[in-house]
């Protein structure tokens, strides 16, 4: 009975309680998607009039789109600079570790606003073109400490004998990495993936500075329109946009079966 | 930017960047279609979000990146003297002769007697009220600072409106302040009455709607704009005055269409453009022609008429060591 | 397949050697077992062999050719590691299979090969699981099978039949000691167990603190030992002091025990501690103040020698070891 | 071999260092302008900073609501990172998703609707009215406390996570010898359980503490009058009246109070991580 | 210091009975050996007196009182466990402190217990290292000088000698046999080593797939074992039927063999094996095709008896063992 207390009802009800915190303006921003005021207010009237607009809202389908392909991209290439990093990281002697991470890591502490800005003017200083090349190469920048900050805990985590024995076996240490290490990575790998796009998704200031004309993103649409306010087609497309995202997710979970246990940290060995 | 292709009538439609405001007016759909059929193009929309960055948009933007671009009267002359905007030839605009005469001299599109960017709208940031909560159109703009309405006031989180605004209150030039302590001091004592300092038009609005704010200063355009869809909301341009501002267009330098802007820019002061967006909750209009047209009651009901249009401080081109010191004024209400 | 020769190979940890100028030849085709205490080195010298650990000093060669710079991936080495370092991810008989997907055959070849091992270590029957689903000792066969799968020409074994039970230890001994006659595969096998070693093994060393105290048959090793050290860690022993200063050792099952005074008695003493353990009895005799051990084979069940019982102790003079200084 | 695998640092390091430093370096250059255009080195956007009460003011209100959100968030994670590595089985990588989710909505959109939530006649208002428990209106937007809701937010998620990555690295065998030792569930959290997890606690701080520094969207929507910082001044320096330099100014000052803050933290880490 | 009892205590995992409606009674002070193979539920049986594991059938009482809904860290148990699971961001002498922290003893005492415990496994001068920077007997030890450290009511050794080599662990079961005999703190021994167990233990329980097969003291369990298994498990055995039909069991050590026809002599047959192994030399005999084993302690260290020599075969009456029928 005791037990049950401790290890199921408090965690659970904690859980909740933190999810609640957590989906309250989530859960109010789907409701004012579906109400037909667009100032939100209450009284609540049903509607489904945003979402017939958001239908017709080439605009800002695209530019969920445009956003979402980026933040795509950015994950990849995240992915493939972390997993490289971590991994070479072990050779590196302290102080060297120490300074490459804290390099890595500084992005994190600069209000992106800055960074975005100085990106411009290294383009005008280089005197190139806005491109979209620059605009991966700033969301790589700051959604790497992302990809970086899961990786590490996990690569701490695996055991060195591993890799070694797939050396005694024979493998190369391209065959190592491929068939022992990666796999050992995989939930992190994957986890740090998804942070990853989501920064990147989400990100605003750098898309903003540095995306060339006539190209835009989600967030740049909505931070656009607030100047005089936006309507509850944004809230129409968020609800979307996290509808599309937990299918996915459950497509994946069911293909992928148990392993979906491991694709948010997972266990350890 | 791209080749101009109307004589040639190739299928490769020119493009034209177009930096403007979101939703206002010259991205709507339907006008941009029409323009673009007209003129074989493609226009493309880049949006800012502050005048100043825009300022920032044409300083690093390349030769070619922007056509037109979209500055307000207190920016104007920084862009201007810093050679971003190309220098006009009205002759090219068959609609500029309609404007009202004190638009087509308007002094900030000037240099040297050159002309950088042709007026377009204009409007007040004046006071919007609740109708249901207070009867009659508040006659000062000292409403802003009655206690009465501690708590449902909000005021724009904007160096240059507050210091205009404590300005007109204390019988100061709200263009040239003789006393900023007493505009600190006054704007101070207001700080408490305020529900809170709105920054976009999304949050006066929803606040509005919201029942949150009763009175504030607000934009022309968005309060004829909230009252059309139904809000209880009256504007005015009270007695003592309010700030008014114009938006003009310029051409950006290094345009690599200037005959299209030119087109553009004809179109958007064109009597057609400028009654259509004026009368459905858009902005006034610079247009002669287009201003007769409209209602007078409605006219009234925005500021737009003739009577607000004199009581109004237009803002004036600020220097940027003024610019600080009312900015660092402001950060230091908002600190106390 | 391979004569493996070390030369002079030292390891050392900061300030600590914790292996200190080893030289070892060890023929072809020879399984040779490493006992010391713990942490006197054994498993960072197999480690060095395996290409883990760069050594500090020395060489070492495999049929002449010095493999110090050739990766551990191209040393065609199978190890077993102390703690199995199994693949997580793999089920039995992937683990098993990764080593010969390495070298590129065709997955008949792997597939006959896999289960002829995994057959040999009896786990046919978990083949389809994960590490994590099995016992320590089910773990420790996995590890062992995956090792011989490769087919190596040196076979590493650190502790690898440490988990398992007795029965099953002595068939693996059994199947090991088949498996590496068949194939000829040179092994170093290190053990904490002695019977194991002197059982299985052609040849045994015997470290200490990093440095070899003695290498030799196990019949040499046991029989003339070194110094003390190699006598007390290989078996038991009792130590002696001749009239002349020297000391010399026996071991407790050359002591002839009886109740009556017997011809030749060298000692005579009480017994004070009796300990059964099943094939063996040891005896604890108190001789002058000195005890002394005595071990003797349980031919019968019946025990004639009580505690308290006043015995008489006889060895033959070629039963005594002489031993080094020290 | 070792040698080969210390470039594969060099992509990561160099995509850091053309994208990021080299970029923040002329930053910095402008820093140490003058905004009146006159070229030549000065400190005066350094002076301004230093020498104005208002902006010290600023950064402490924005010091103490980073901490206040560094504290909350980690009361709300540390336990809910514990039940998902220790008690949840299958659910906790549901519970996992779940938190991830509403990353996927944009951040303004999140904050408008904590603004739609807390407001007066709003939601909550409305909600706890009709239960009894408040009369009149709740006050909260538009005070400090909103925006440390917002923030907190914002952020605790990603603490989670971290925390989340630490406990699992904790075996549980540990937990067990603990207990069979005679301590307490209590006492092997605080002796056991806290100290493995240590590092995953500093990183969390870190991953929250810092980016609350720099934040302007938050307290300027949802701390209404009393919402600005100094990420708010930063803004404003850019967006309204042009003051890159001095903009830039604040911003390194921020930069190196973020450096101080990670040396301290990651040095605390590093403690319990040398196991 | 407790009587345990076991009754009926079943656990299963999934479809898996891993532990079998186990019955039994554990006097007070006395030290159970568990034998048997890997995977038979050892580890498991430990696991549910320590309260980490709760049975799914049956109940564990110590000294009467029920303990199956007491928490683990009531229960004043000390356990090795077969991972060691020390604590790695503490020191040797912190993992050993923990237990007496908690408590509440003053921290003289606590000092004064851990530096006797760290003393009796040899580990003082290991006693500022953290976990990692040992080697697995060193981190063996620390474990059970943890366990001892609070002087526990039921002590729970999960295989805690098998990393130690020889030596190092006769010593050490000499100690455990001294603290426990000081302590008299009743023990639950799993090893896979039955001399250990044999000479440990004052109980032995052999287990199998999760049931006991038999239980007794070392005497008994190897001289009277009640099955093929147990007798097989425990120590070797020849097995052989008599002309009734029934079957028994020989100890190789019960057979003498001799090269001159004898009388009474069972079998003759051909040495087809000699192994020596230190103390012991094992002879298989093939006799009528069948294998048989015998073995000699080395009492001199000539051998006498050649491969393929042929020999004869005696043993008393009363070293038959006979088997319950299977
Ligand atoms: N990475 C390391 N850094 C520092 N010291 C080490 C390291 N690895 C091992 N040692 C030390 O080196 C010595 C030899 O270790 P090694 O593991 O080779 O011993 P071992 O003979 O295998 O012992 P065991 O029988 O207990 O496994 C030990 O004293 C150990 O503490
Ligand atoms: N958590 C678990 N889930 C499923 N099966 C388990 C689990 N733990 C153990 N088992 C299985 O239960 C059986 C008994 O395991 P246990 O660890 O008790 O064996 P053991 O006797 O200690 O073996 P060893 O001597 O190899 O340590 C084994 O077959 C094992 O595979
Ligand atoms: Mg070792
Ligand atoms: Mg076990």
């Amino acid at each position: 009975m005791r037990k049950y207390f401790t290890d199921q009802l408090i965690p659970t009800v904690y859980a909740l309680m933190a999810l609640a915190f957590l989906y309250t303006p989530i859960i109010v921003l789907m409701v004012m998607g579906f109400n037909e005021s667009r100032y939100n207010t209450l009284p609540f009237s049903f509607s489904l009039e945003w979402y017939s607009a958001l239908a017709k809202n080439e605009v800002l389908i695209n530019a969920a789109i445009n956003s979402f392909v980026l933040a795509l991209i950015t994950a990849l290439i995240c992915v493939v600079l972390a997993t490289m990093f971590v991994l070479g990281m072990k050779t590196l002697s302290r102080s060297m570790e120490g300074l490459f991470r804290s390099l890595i890591m500084m992005p994190m502490s600069i209000p992106w606003l800055i960074l975005a800005l100085s990106m411009l003017l290294f383009i005008r200083f280089l005197d190139l073109d806005k491109n979209m090349f620059f605009v991966v190469a700033g969301h790589v920048v700051i959604s790497l400490p992302y990809a970086m900050l899961s990786l590490q805990a996990r690569i701490q985590a695996l055991d060195p004998a591993l890799e070694e024995m797939s050396a005694s076996l024979g493998a190369s240490a391209l065959s190592t990495f491929r068939r022992i290490t990666v796999p050992a990575l995989a939930p992190a790998i994957v986890a740090g993936g998804f942070l990853a796009f989501m920064i990147s998704f989400d990100n605003f200031a750098i898309s903003y500075f540095l995306i060339p004309a006539g190209t835009s993103t989600l967030p740049i649409e909505i931070q656009s329109s607030i100047k005089f306010g936006f309507t509850p087609e944004i809230n129409a497309i968020s609800t979307v946009i996290i509808g599309v995202s937990l299918l996915c997710l459950a497509i994946v979970g069911l293909i992928m079966g148990s392993s979906i246990e491991n694709m948010i940290g997972g266990k350890k060995k | 930017g791209g080749q101009t292709a109307e004589e040639e009538g190739t299928d490769e439609p020119a493009t034209l960047t177009v930096v403007n405001w979101k939703d206002y007016g010259s991205d709507n759909a339907d006008f941009v279609a029409a323009f673009e059929a007209e003129n074989n193009c493609k226009i493309v929309h880049v949006y800012m979000s502050s005048e100043e960055e825009l300022l920032t948009k044409l300083k690093t933007a390349k030769d070619g990146d922007i056509d037109v671009c979209l500055p307000n009267c207190t920016i104007l002359p920084s862009a201007i003297n810093d050679g971003l905007l190309l220098e006009l030839d009205t002759t090219k605009l068959t609609n500029f002769d309609s404007l009202y005469d004190r638009f087509k001299v308007q002094e900030e599109s000037f240099k040297d007697g050159k002309m950088y960017s042709v007026p377009w709208v204009w409007g007040s940031t004046a006071i919007a009220y609740n109708t249901d909560e207070i009867a009659a159109p508040p006659s000062s703009v000292s409403i802003l600072f009655d206690p009465e309405y501690a708590g449902k006031i909000a005021i724009r989180d904007d160096f240059n409106d507050a210091v205009m605004l404590a300005a007109i209150v204390l019988g100061q030039d709200p263009n040239n302040p003789s006393d900023l302590d007493a505009i600190k001091a006054k704007l101070i004592e207001q700080k408490p009455l305020n529900k809170t300092y709105w920054k976009t038009g999304d949050e006066f609005s929803k606040l509005f709607a919201g029942n949150q704010v009763a009175v504030g200063l607000m934009w022309s355009g968005q309060a004829a704009f909230m009252k059309q869809d139904g809000q209880p909301i009256g504007f005015v341009v009270p007695e003592d005055g309010a700030i008014g501002w114009v938006d003009t267009w310029g051409i950006a330098k290094g345009s690599q269409n200037p005959d299209l802007a030119y087109k553009f820019i004809d179109a958007v002061i064109s009597e057609e453009f400028q009654y259509d967006w004026a009368s459905t909750g858009g902005p006034a209009p610079v247009n002669k022609d287009a201003g007769e047209q409209i209602d007078p009651v409605y006219a009234a009901s925005c500021g737009m008429d003739e009577e607000s249009l004199n009581r109004l401080y237009f803002m004036q081109y600020r220097t940027d060591d003024v610019k600080k010191a009312w900015n660092e004024l402001w950060t230091e209400v908002k600190a106390n | 397949m391979a004569n493996i020769k070390l030369e002079n190979l030292t390891k050392r940890f900061g300030e600590n050697t914790v292996v200190d100028r080893v030289n070892i030849e060890i023929p072809n085709g020879t399984l040779v077992s490493i006992l010391g205490p713990s942490g006197c080195g054994k498993t960072t010298l197999l480690r060095m062999i395996a290409g883990f650990e760069t050594p500090d000093e020395g060489s070492i060669f495999f049929d002449q050719d010095s493999v110090v710079n050739v990766p551990a991936n191209k040393r065609n080495i199978g190890m077993v590691f102390q703690s199995y370092a199994l693949f997580p991810h793999m089920t039995v008989e992937e683990n098993v299979a990764y080593g010969l997907q390495q070298r590129k055959l065709s997955k008949e070849e792997i597939d006959a090969r896999v289960k002829q091992v995994i057959d040999t270590v009896h786990m046919k029957e978990f083949q389809k699981r994960k590490p994590k689903q099995l016992s320590g000792g089910q773990q420790q066969r996995v590890a062992l099978a995956r090792a011989l799968a490769i087919s190596p020409r040196l076979l590493l074994l650190d502790e690898c039949l440490s988990a398992l039970d007795k029965k099953l230890r002595v068939e693996m001994q059994t199947e090991l000691r088949k498996i590496l006659e068949e194939s000829k595969v040179t092994t170093f096998f290190v053990t904490h167990d002695q019977e194991e070693a002197m059982t299985l093994s052609d040849f045994i060393v015997v470290m200490n603190k990093g440095i070899i105290e003695q290498m030799g048959t196990p019949l040499e090793v046991y029989e003339k030992p070194k110094n003390k050290f190699v006598a007390s860690f290989l078996g038991k022993a009792n130590f002696f002091q001749s009239e002349d200063g020297t000391s010399f050792a026996v071991r407790p099952e050359k002591i002839h025990l009886s109740a009556e005074e017997q011809a030749g008695a060298r000692q005579e003493g009480v017994i004070t501690f009796i300990t059964y353990s099943g094939n063996i009895t040891s005896y604890t005799i108190e001789c002058d103040g000195e005890a002394v051990l005595c071990e003797k084979q349980n031919v019968q069940i019946r025990e004639n020698l009580k505690k308290g019982q006043k015995v008489f102790l006889r060895w033959d003079k070629d039963s005594e070891i002489e031993l080094a200084d020290e | 071999m070792k040698k080969k695998k210390k470039l594969l640092t060099f992509p990561s390091i160099i995509v850091l260092t053309v994208f990021a430093i080299l970029p923040l370096i002329i930053m910095l250059v402008y820093s140490f302008q003058s905004d009146s255009g006159s070229s030549g080195v000065t400190l005066e956007n350094y002076t301004n900073f230093f020498l104005k009460s208002v902006y010290l003011k600023l950064t402490y209100r924005t010091i103490i609501n980073s901490l206040a959100v560094t504290i909350i968030s980690l009361i709300i994670s540390y336990p809910l990172a514990y039940f998902m590595a220790k008690k949840f089985k299958g659910l906790k990588n549901i519970v996992m998703i779940l938190i991830l989710i509403p990353f996927f909505t944009n951040q303004l959109v999140r904050v408008y609707s904590w603004l739609i939530f807390l407001q007066d006649g709003g939601v909550l208002n409305s909600f706890l009215q009709s239960v009894g428990l408040i009369e009149g209106s709740l006050g909260i937007l538009f005070t400090q406390g909103a925006v440390v809701i917002g923030l907190v937010h914002a952020f605790f998620p990603y603490m989670v996570i971290t925390i989340y990555l630490a406990l699992e690295r904790v075996d549980n065998s540990l937990l067990e010898a603990s207990s069979s030792l005679g301590a307490s569930k209590v006492r092997t959290f605080f002796q056991v359980v806290l100290p493995l997890s240590m590092p995953g606690v500093v990183t969390g701080i870190m991953i929250v503490f810092v980016p609350c520094l720099g934040t302007f969207v938050e307290p300027r929507i949802l701390g209404g009058v009393n919402g600005t910082v100094i990420g708010t001044v930063i803004e404003d320096q850019f967006f309204e009246i042009y003051g890159w330099n001095f903009g830039a100014a604040i911003a390194f000052v921020l930069f190196a109070m973020v450096i101080i803050s990670m040396t301290g933290l990651s040095r605390i880490g590093r403690r319990y991580d040398n196991e």
